[in-house]
């Protein structure tokens, strides 16, 4: 499987850093809402068909990607940056020509 | 000041190995720079922070991820989203930065002692690092100056392409001589020579 | 039908075999039944088989959406052992060691259950204290366990590179000499058999597309052979739990679903005579009856449905099982393949009622399904008549996770890859 | 000469002769013959035996599919089995040897299982073997005393145990275009890619490229197909963007276009040259890709099939026109299709007499009948062969009227003499590359044969085109015309004005007749290695298991080593026939990597030998030159202890222990993980990260901080630094280090992007050492310069900066040990310099450097926690660690850590236990409250780490008990059935030494 990091371009899944379900909604730091804490912590989206997902690019950039990836076939329709602040722009010139 | 030790020291075998009856393909050398910083800007500091290594480097970067440029002497290259790899043959490269990456711009850190730099020169260069790394080391996919971070395995490796048929290599000290070992072996079916 | 038997076998050689009959029926589903179980896998078969058996509820449907034993009972690697740490875990897990050890005769079909013992080598001294925690464990629970010796190791394994210079040197193991392996595939046809010689009706090609409700109660399926109603609908689906919950619009669970692959060498002479272990990373292998060499790994480590592995993990196995036998690298890996696992978020399974009134859930079995077949048909089927949970499955509930109660046999928290 | 070896034509070297051995008799034959063609060429009939009823077996086939052929090759000690003679190239010395025989292979105990034949029929062990309910033999006894010889009659060839000391390697490749297979299809397609400009990778299972060209004696532009193949094969190797792979089996097709290739690079080579690998594992990630990966020729299945002479037609061919050796001289051909009327014209050509062409069909073409005349064959069309004879080599032939509507034999059979007898059933295209990228066959009723679908949008990751055989198109002229076209379309291209090669060859209707088996006495073969005969698909039929999985699966048709390459098909049309129902309802399987066998050595590849690499701290050469015995964790290797010569362990320990209580140790502590943390938020980031403060920790101190999991179970510990208002230094445990590196970038990546915070595992950076004992202050007063160590200038958890003989290091004064303790970092290129400046200061204050176990002896005694007791599934609470739990702001695991389950009060708690019996205590060993030696039961916990005290006299542990806290003071028993280690212990507090820490704060 290869993975289009944003900035290192498209990579061996290797590189990469499975992180899970990206649909969780971390509570705020200060929440006492203990169903929604164990929502997060435990509970998830497993969806035979396109999932959303973090991965971490922890054998390249180490940026976290928001990767959208469909459970049947593997096949990767979008991946970003999950920092909305991170520009897709940043794409390395070399590989967009390739 | 006393010099710094080499994690190669026990290894660096320096002459021909391997199949150079044949002819050396590649040349292997520890380059020991004596400057490796690491350059992180904030988000939307980047071209601030490109500004500042142009102004204590000399090096222009290029836009665009994994961009970089090298003089023989010093060598800067991106290896993720506003972080920046800057190297200089000369110690004390952070002092320079200092009033440079202010904290507004980002951050500074030195990796002098931590990162171990190997370069690998030749016409099987490409063919020897792609027994390693799962990345296209062809010119065009990978042009001089420009830098990659990818991996083998467990060790970690941040790649600038200083030649046509040259490439340094920058990975974790700990880790360097397992590399080099394993750099060596794999070199050795196209004959090497260690400098 | 007829009994197998040595002399059924003579008998029926003398007449050019034709006289065998279907292993088990294909009938057609009926309106209605007690209890339907969906999952035509070990653990749907194991559940009818025992709800008939022990409970005399044979009006049984187990509804297969592909051909039985489709899922992971025939894509495993075979190991049975109970040599888990928590005490939850050992019971259940001992519990269906004892059914294995008499499963043959119980079922009248040889499972080839064959207990070669399960060696996990340990290769420093916090592991080998480690182990013996965990041996110590078992034995605390009457569970048989032993310490082993590099030496007695290396008798044991004369392949097995016990030199002090390999990387991770081997310093000792802990055996479980009652584990060992079965015959994957004839666990599941031979619960089939067993459950169809009851009155289970088992319905393969039969696929469930919904959940029929009354409120929030579960009365039946819808599938691509009609709507079937039931007093009670058994869950056991695991690798596909995700997919059947959503059904039912439960949208979440505590689990994942990832793809294990497994590998097979050619057919060799005997070679190792045990299940094993390495320490240093995850590899396991076994030798199966016709010779190749079962082995397997880690998980890819992302959610996955496709039955369908990624390299760099053959490559991973391989350079594993090479540390230990530097001898096999000119043997063959001649088959690989991919299993779905239900990982859930503490590596434990789940065996309970509901979660909706009607409905009752078996899922979660981790790398752990295969060997738990028969004690997961046997708990579930009990669950199932009595409405409530066996001791030995009590622990494994779905609300353990919120609670705080989990069963972390490896005490990676809430990481299902690394379960 | 050799008995069948024909004079002239072949492409083998005649002039250079090779000598090799098959079963330790000598034999010769010539550069380019492979193991097969060279012992046939000698007039060996008899290569192996079968899997179960040990029946003899010839070869089958030339190619990768072989099931029957099968020999170990011998590299000394090193063994290789299971390899297709059809795949071995010769060489001066190969040393091949049958299997699965014994005492030889013309001698064969084993072959007296056919005796058994109907007994042994499929799935004949599930019903059997269960052996008595009661008795002795009960449980699974009686099973397993069976079982002990069904596995030494199993199995093929035998492993070895000598470690293979050939090299392996892997190369990660990139192309536009990767064209697997390189007959005509693939040599036109890698061409016109390479063409347009594209990088091109052409491989080839075989050691020549051409496929089919090389033996077809078809003509390609005016010239031997096989002189067209060399020769386009030539201008693509002058290509700078083209590069050939020969011997390379591209065995996985993986997501994201990834293929697996192994090229047996010194297979068949004397020796290898040096440095060079024996294989070479290629990941590919193509572009798209061309599968021209052509197709396989079906035997058919009537009784005798298997016999050693019975052979398929186009291997017959090949090995006539390829390697100049004829199989026989008396040949008969049994077909259903066109096909081997060629090979049959092909064989008379080469010098055998073609004694009769069998074919299953009633009316030939006239074209058929012309090359059987050409062939001067016998022409038996509308008949059957019914049987073989012979013994170990085939002798004749048994025919018979056919008729192929009803599958009915009429009249009489009769013997007709031959030597050998070739089978062709049709051909299967080669699908498996397709299949494994998820494509679903489709049964082509015209070629009675799945073909590939086209290739869909909805496997975007997975981009192929198909061309020549492996369509169906199956011939030549085609197969050039469809290879152009995938290249130019997998380049990206849209023509070229070249004309096309014109290829001469045989006619022939590519459509075979849907027959597959001959039903008449006698066992009839379908997996040939396996020895699964048409009448074991038929009980799989009565007994149920008609799925084609099931198929596979209870009568093994299809899982030999050649994977069912030739079997497949006449299985499912066998079980279709019995079903009644079409082949395409019946299903085909998919296919699954690897497409043939690979060596595990290339999968390993680089890894073999050398599976982790070695992580060394600084000072790791001192350490080795200093007699220390290493200990292995994780990757790094760290001293355990420094050992005289006579001590045990716990000698070495306890001397080191003890010394530095007394006076002074020193100790590498490098390996714990260091992570910068550097930024305007970094406080308020770390405070979310510990449980404890630390935007109130003043710059140029340290403090100890606690993480917990989101679970709110505890996860790692460590100091952190304040080296400036935004620096800190944050450290870990060594076994952790990684995952808090992940666990802090996935929190400012993810969950809080907001916070201005970087993160940098600088663990390489810093050298470490961390020097303890009454003595320590003033060893570090003998060599630091630039700034006091005093109590004022350098309290508890304070950090000053200075040198050490010349170096800047960074002192922080805290401690593991409990001793008054520093620890002292330097740039790692300096850390051995520092070490040596520290421990050459330390010799007059009597400083001993120490390792692991001294370390855990300190700690035991000073109750502090490691890996051992934060495993996963401890609290803070459970390791007392409770007064580090801030209750001023919320932190990461704060909102679950008070969880009924987390909080229950029968919880494993760490405490101190003492050996009341003054015997060692073991890591692992259990406590229980009443001892019971015989039937241990009722654990209350466990002991995580034990040593013996030099401090206290005793031997103790540290232990997770339930309840613990509520035990100190009481009595309870060690149990550790284990290494029957059984005895009284007292349970205590888990600060044995120093409780209030008089002696670190001084």
């Amino acid at each position: 499987m290869l993975i289009t990091c944003p900035y290192c371009g498209p990579r061996d899944v290797i590189e990469f850093n499975y992180q899970g379900d990206g649909n969780r909604q971390r509570p705020q730091l200060a929440s006492q809402d203990l169903d929604a804490w164990n929502a997060y912590v435990y509970d998830r989206l497993n969806p035979a068909g396109d999932h959303n997902e973090i991965w971490q690019h922890s054998g390249g950039c180490r940026a976290h990607l928001r990767v959208v990836r469909n459970t049947l076939t593997h096949e990767i329709s979008s991946v970003a940056f999950a920092r909305g602040d991170h520009k897709a722009a940043m794409r390395h010139k070399a590989e967009g020509k390739s | 000041m006393v010099e710094r030790q080499s994690p190669l020291e026990l290894e660096l075998r320096t002459g021909s190995h391997g199949d150079f009856e044949h002819g050396v393909d590649v040349i292997l050398s520890e380059t020991r720079p004596g400057s490796i910083l690491q350059l992180s800007a904030w988000p939307g500091q980047e071209k601030k922070l490109i500004a500042g290594i142009r102004t204590v480097t000399g090096l222009a970067l290029p836009d665009g991820a994994g961009a970089g440029s090298t003089d023989g002497v010093r060598s800067v290259f991106g290896f993720a989203p506003g972080k920046f790899t800057v190297v200089d043959e000369a110690e004390g490269l952070a002092a320079a930065f200092a009033g440079v990456v202010t904290p507004a711009i980002g951050t500074l850190t030195d990796l002098s002692h931590g990162r171990t730099a190997i370069r690998i020169h030749g016409p099987k260069a490409e063919w020897v690092l792609a027994k390693f790394f799962a990345i296209d080391f062809a010119l065009p996919a990978f042009p001089i100056g420009t830098g990659r971070s990818t991996m083998h395995h467990d060790v970690f490796a941040q790649i600038q392409r200083t030649g046509a048929d040259q490439f340094d290599i920058y990975v974790f000290r700990s880790f360097a001589r397992s590399f080099w070992k394993a750099l060596c072996h794999a070199s050795e079916e196209v004959g090497y020579e260690v400098q | 039908m007829a009994e197998y038997s040595a002399f059924s076998l003579l008998k029926n050689a003398l007449t050019g075999n034709r006289d065998w009959k279907p292993a088990w029926r294909k009938p057609d589903p009926k309106a209605s039944y007690d209890v339907i179980v969906i999952g035509g896998g070990g653990h749907g078969l194991s559940t009818a088989y025992y709800l008939a058996k022990e409970h005399g509820i044979t009006n049984v449907a187990v509804l297969e959406k592909g051909w039985l034993g489709s899922g992971n009972v025939g894509r495993n690697t075979t190991a049975v052992r109970s040599n888990y740490l928590l005490p939850a875990n050992t019971r259940f897990y001992e519990h269906s060691m004892k059914l294995w050890e008499n499963l043959s005769h119980d079922l009248n079909y040889n499972v080839m259950f064959s207990q070669r013992g399960c060696l996990n080598l340990a290769h420093t001294p916090a592991q080998l204290d480690d182990f013996a925690r965990r041996g110590n464990a078992m034995r605390h629970l009457g569970v048989d366990a032993e310490l082993m010796t590099t030496a007695e190791i290396a008798r044991l394994i004369p392949a097995l590179d016990v030199s002090g210079t390999a990387r991770f040197p081997i310093i000792g193991g802990l055996m479980q000499p009652r584990a060992g392996t079965a015959r994957h595939d004839a666990v599941a046809w031979g619960y089939a058999r067993g459950a169809d010689r009851r009155g289970v009706d088992i319905i393969e090609n039969c696929e469930v597309t919904g959940f029929l409700r009354d409120g929030d109660r579960v009365t039946g399926v819808s599938t691509s052979r009609g709507e079937i109603r039931a007093k009670k609908v058994a869950v056991a689906v695991a690798g596909s739990t995700g997919r059947v919950m959503q059904l039912a619009d439960i949208g979440t669970m505590p689990i994942e679903s990832h793809v294990l692959q497994a590998f097979v060498t050619e057919s060799l002479k005997p070679f190792v005579d045990t299940v094993l272990t390495f320490g240093m990373g995850h590899f396991y292998m076994s030798q199966s009856d016709k010779g190749g060499l079962v082995y397997g790994g880690d998980l890819d480590g992302y959610n996955s449905y496709a039955q369908r592995g990624s390299l760099p993990i053959v490559d991973e196995v391989m350079s594993e099982m090479l540390a230990l036998f530097p001898g096999l690298a000119r043997v063959r890996m001649l088959r690989s393949w991919g299993g779905l696992c239900d990982m859930s978020m503490d590596g434990s399974p789940i065996i309970t009622t509901g979660p909706l009134p009607g409905m009752y859930l078996n899922c979660g079995w981790c790398y752990g399904g295969f060997k738990a077949t028969p004690a997961s048909g046997w708990c579930f089927a009990w669950t199932i008549a009595k409405d409530e949970p066996h001791d030995f499955n009590a622990p494994f509930t779905l609300d353990r996770f919120h609670r705080g109660l989990v069963i972390d046999d490896k005490g990676q928290g809430a990481t299902p890859r690394l379960h | 000469m050799s008995p069948r070896r024909i004079d002239t034509g072949g492409r083998i070297d005649r002039l250079r002769t090779i000598r090799f051995t098959f079963d330790g008799a000598p034999y010769t034959g010539h550069a380019g013959d492979t193991l097969a063609s060279a012992l046939l060429a000698n007039g060996v009939t008899l290569f192996g035996r079968s899997f179960k009823y040990h029946r003899p077996r010839g070869v089958l086939t030339s190619g990768v599919e072989e099931p029957n052929a099968l020999v170990t090759v011998l590299r000394g000690e090193v063994r290789e089995p299971n390899i297709a003679a059809t795949m071995v190239e010769i060489y001066d010395g190969l040393t091949a040897v049958s299997q699965n025989r014994f005492p030889s292979l013309s001698w064969d105990v084993s072959a007296a299982n056919q005796l058994g034949g109907k007994l042994l029929s499929a799935g004949f062990y599930y019903k059997t073997f269960m052996g008595p309910a009661l008795g002795p033999l009960k449980g699974t006894r009686f099973w397993m005393f069976c079982e002990h010889f069904i596995r030494r009659a199993a199995g093929l060839g035998r492993a070895g145990i000598a470690a293979d000391t050939a090299r392996y390697e892997r190369m990660n490749a990139f192309c536009d275009v990767l064209v697997v297979g390189s007959g005509p299809a693939g040599l036109m397609a890698a061409k016109a890619a390479a063409d347009q400009g594209a990088r091109v990778i052409l491989s080839e299972l075989e050691p020549h490229f051409g496929g089919s060209a090389k033996w077809s004696g078809e003509t390609i532009d005016g010239m031997p197909g096989a002189d067209w193949a060399a020769r386009t094969a030539g201008q693509l190797e002058g290509h700078d963007n083209v590069r050939l792979l020969p011997r390379t089996t591209v065995w996985g097709y993986y997501d994201g276009n990834t293929l697996a290739a192994t090229e047996r690079v010194t297979d068949h080579k004397e020796r290898p040259g040096k440095g060079e690998p024996r294989h070479r594992y290629w990941a590919i990630r193509a572009k798209s890709v061309v599968l021209a990966t052509g197709s396989f020729e079906r035997p058919l299945v009537f009784p005798g099939n298997d016999r050693p002479g019975a052979m398929l037609a186009h291997a017959a061919e090949r090995y006539a026109n390829e390697y100049g050796v004829l199989p026989g001289n008396r040949i008969a051909l049994f077909t259903n299709n066109d096909s081997a009327y060629r090979s049959a014209l092909a064989l008379k050509k080469a010098g055998a007499a073609i004694v009769a062409i069998v074919d299953v069909r009633p009316e030939l073409s006239s074209e058929m009948r012309k090359l059987a005349d050409e062939a001067e064959a016998k022409s038996l069309s509308g008949h059957a062969v019914v049987a073989t004879e012979g013994g170990k080599a085939l002798s004749g032939i048994k025919v018979q009227r056919f008729d192929m509507t009803n599958g009915a034999l009429v009249g009489d059979a009769r013997s007709i003499q031959a030597d050998c007898l070739l089978m062709s059933g049709g051909w299967s295209p080669t699908i498996h590359l397709a299949s494994q990228a998820g494509a679903k066959a489709e049964w082509n009723a015209a070629r009675q044969a799945f073909l590939p679908p086209k290739p869909t949008q909805r496997w975007s990751t997975q981009q192929w085109i198909g061309a020549g055989a492996f369509t169906g198109s199956f011939s030549t002229a085609e197969a050039i015309a469809e290879g152009r076209a995938a290249g130019l379309a997998a380049a990206g291209g849209t023509g070229t004005p070249a004309a096309l090669p014109v290829v001469e060859a045989a006619p022939g209707d590519p459509d075979p007749a849907p027959v597959f088996e001959i039903r008449a006495n006698g066992k009839s073969f379908v997996d040939f290695q396996h020895d699964v005969t048409a009448d074991d698909v038929r009980l799989a039929h009565r007994e149920g298991f008609v799925s084609v999985e099931h198929l596979k699966r209870y009568t093994t048709l299809g899982m030999a080593t050649d994977q069912g390459k030739s079997s497949n098909i006449p299985g499912l049309a066998i079980m279709a026939e019995a079903l009644g129902k079409p082949i395409p309802e019946v299903g085909t399987t998919r296919f699954r990597p690897p497409f043939s066998a690979v060596s595990i050595g290339s999968l390993a590849a680089e890894r073999f030998g050398d599976l982790k690499p070695e992580r060394l701290t600084p000072m790791h050469d001192w350490h080795i030159a200093n007699g220390a015995t290493m200990y292995s964790a994780g990757l790094w290797y760290r001293p355990m202890i420094y050992g005289l010569s006579g001590e045990t362990v716990e000698q070495a320990y306890v001397r080191e222990a003890k010394a530095t209580r007394e006076s002074a140790g020193i100790v590498d502590v490098s390996t714990l993980g260091k992570i910068a943390v550097q930024g305007p938020d970094a406080a308020e980031f770390l405070d979310r990260v510990y449980t404890n403060m630390f935007s109130t920790l003043a710059v140029g101190k340290a403090r100890y901080g606690l993480m917990l999991r989101e679970d709110g179970l505890a996860f790692d510990d460590g100091t952190t630094w304040r080296l400036g208002e935004q620096d800190f230094l944050m450290t870990t445990t060594t076994a952790n280090a990684g995952k808090v590196m992940q666990h802090v970038e996935y929190f400012l990546d993810v969950i809080w992007p907001e916070l201005k915070v970087h993160v940098t595992s600088v663990t390489d950076e810093w050298a470490g050492a961390a020097i303890g004992g009454p003595k320590a202050r003033a060893i570090l007063a003998a060599c630091v310069t630039g700034t006091a160590v005093d109590n004022a200038t350098l309290p508890f958890m304070g950090i000053v900066r200075g040198k050490i003989s010349g170096v800047p290091v960074m002192i922080c004064r805290l401690s593991f040990s409990g001793e008054m303790a520093f620890e002292v970092y330097s740039g790692a290129g300096y850390g051995t310099h520092v070490w040596e400046a520290l421990i050459e200061a330390g010799k007059p204050f009597g400083l001993v450097t120490y390792g692991l176990e001294a370390l855990g002896t300190m700690r035991i005694e000073k109750g502090h926690v490691t890996g051992a007791e934060i495993d996963g599934r401890t609290t803070a609470r459970d390791l007392h660690l409770d007064w580090m739990l801030s209750k001023k702001k919320p932190f990461i695991g704060s909102a679950m850590m008070d969880r009924e389950g987390l909080i229950a009060p029968d919880r494993l708690e760490l405490v101190g236990l003492i050996s009341l019996d003054n015997r060692p205590l073991n890591g692992g060993a259990h406590i229980v409250e009443t001892l019971d030696e015989a039937n241990p039961h009722d654990s209350i916990g466990h002991i995580t780490a034990c040593c013996y005290s030099p401090a206290l006299g005793k031997y103790i542990a540290l232990a997770l008990v339930k309840d613990g806290k509520a035990r100190r003071g009481t009595r309870a028993h060690i149990s550790d059935p284990l290494r029957n280690r059984f005895g009284p212990v007292e349970i205590v507090s888990n600060h044995f030494f120093d409780p209030d820490g008089s002696r670190m704060h001084g």
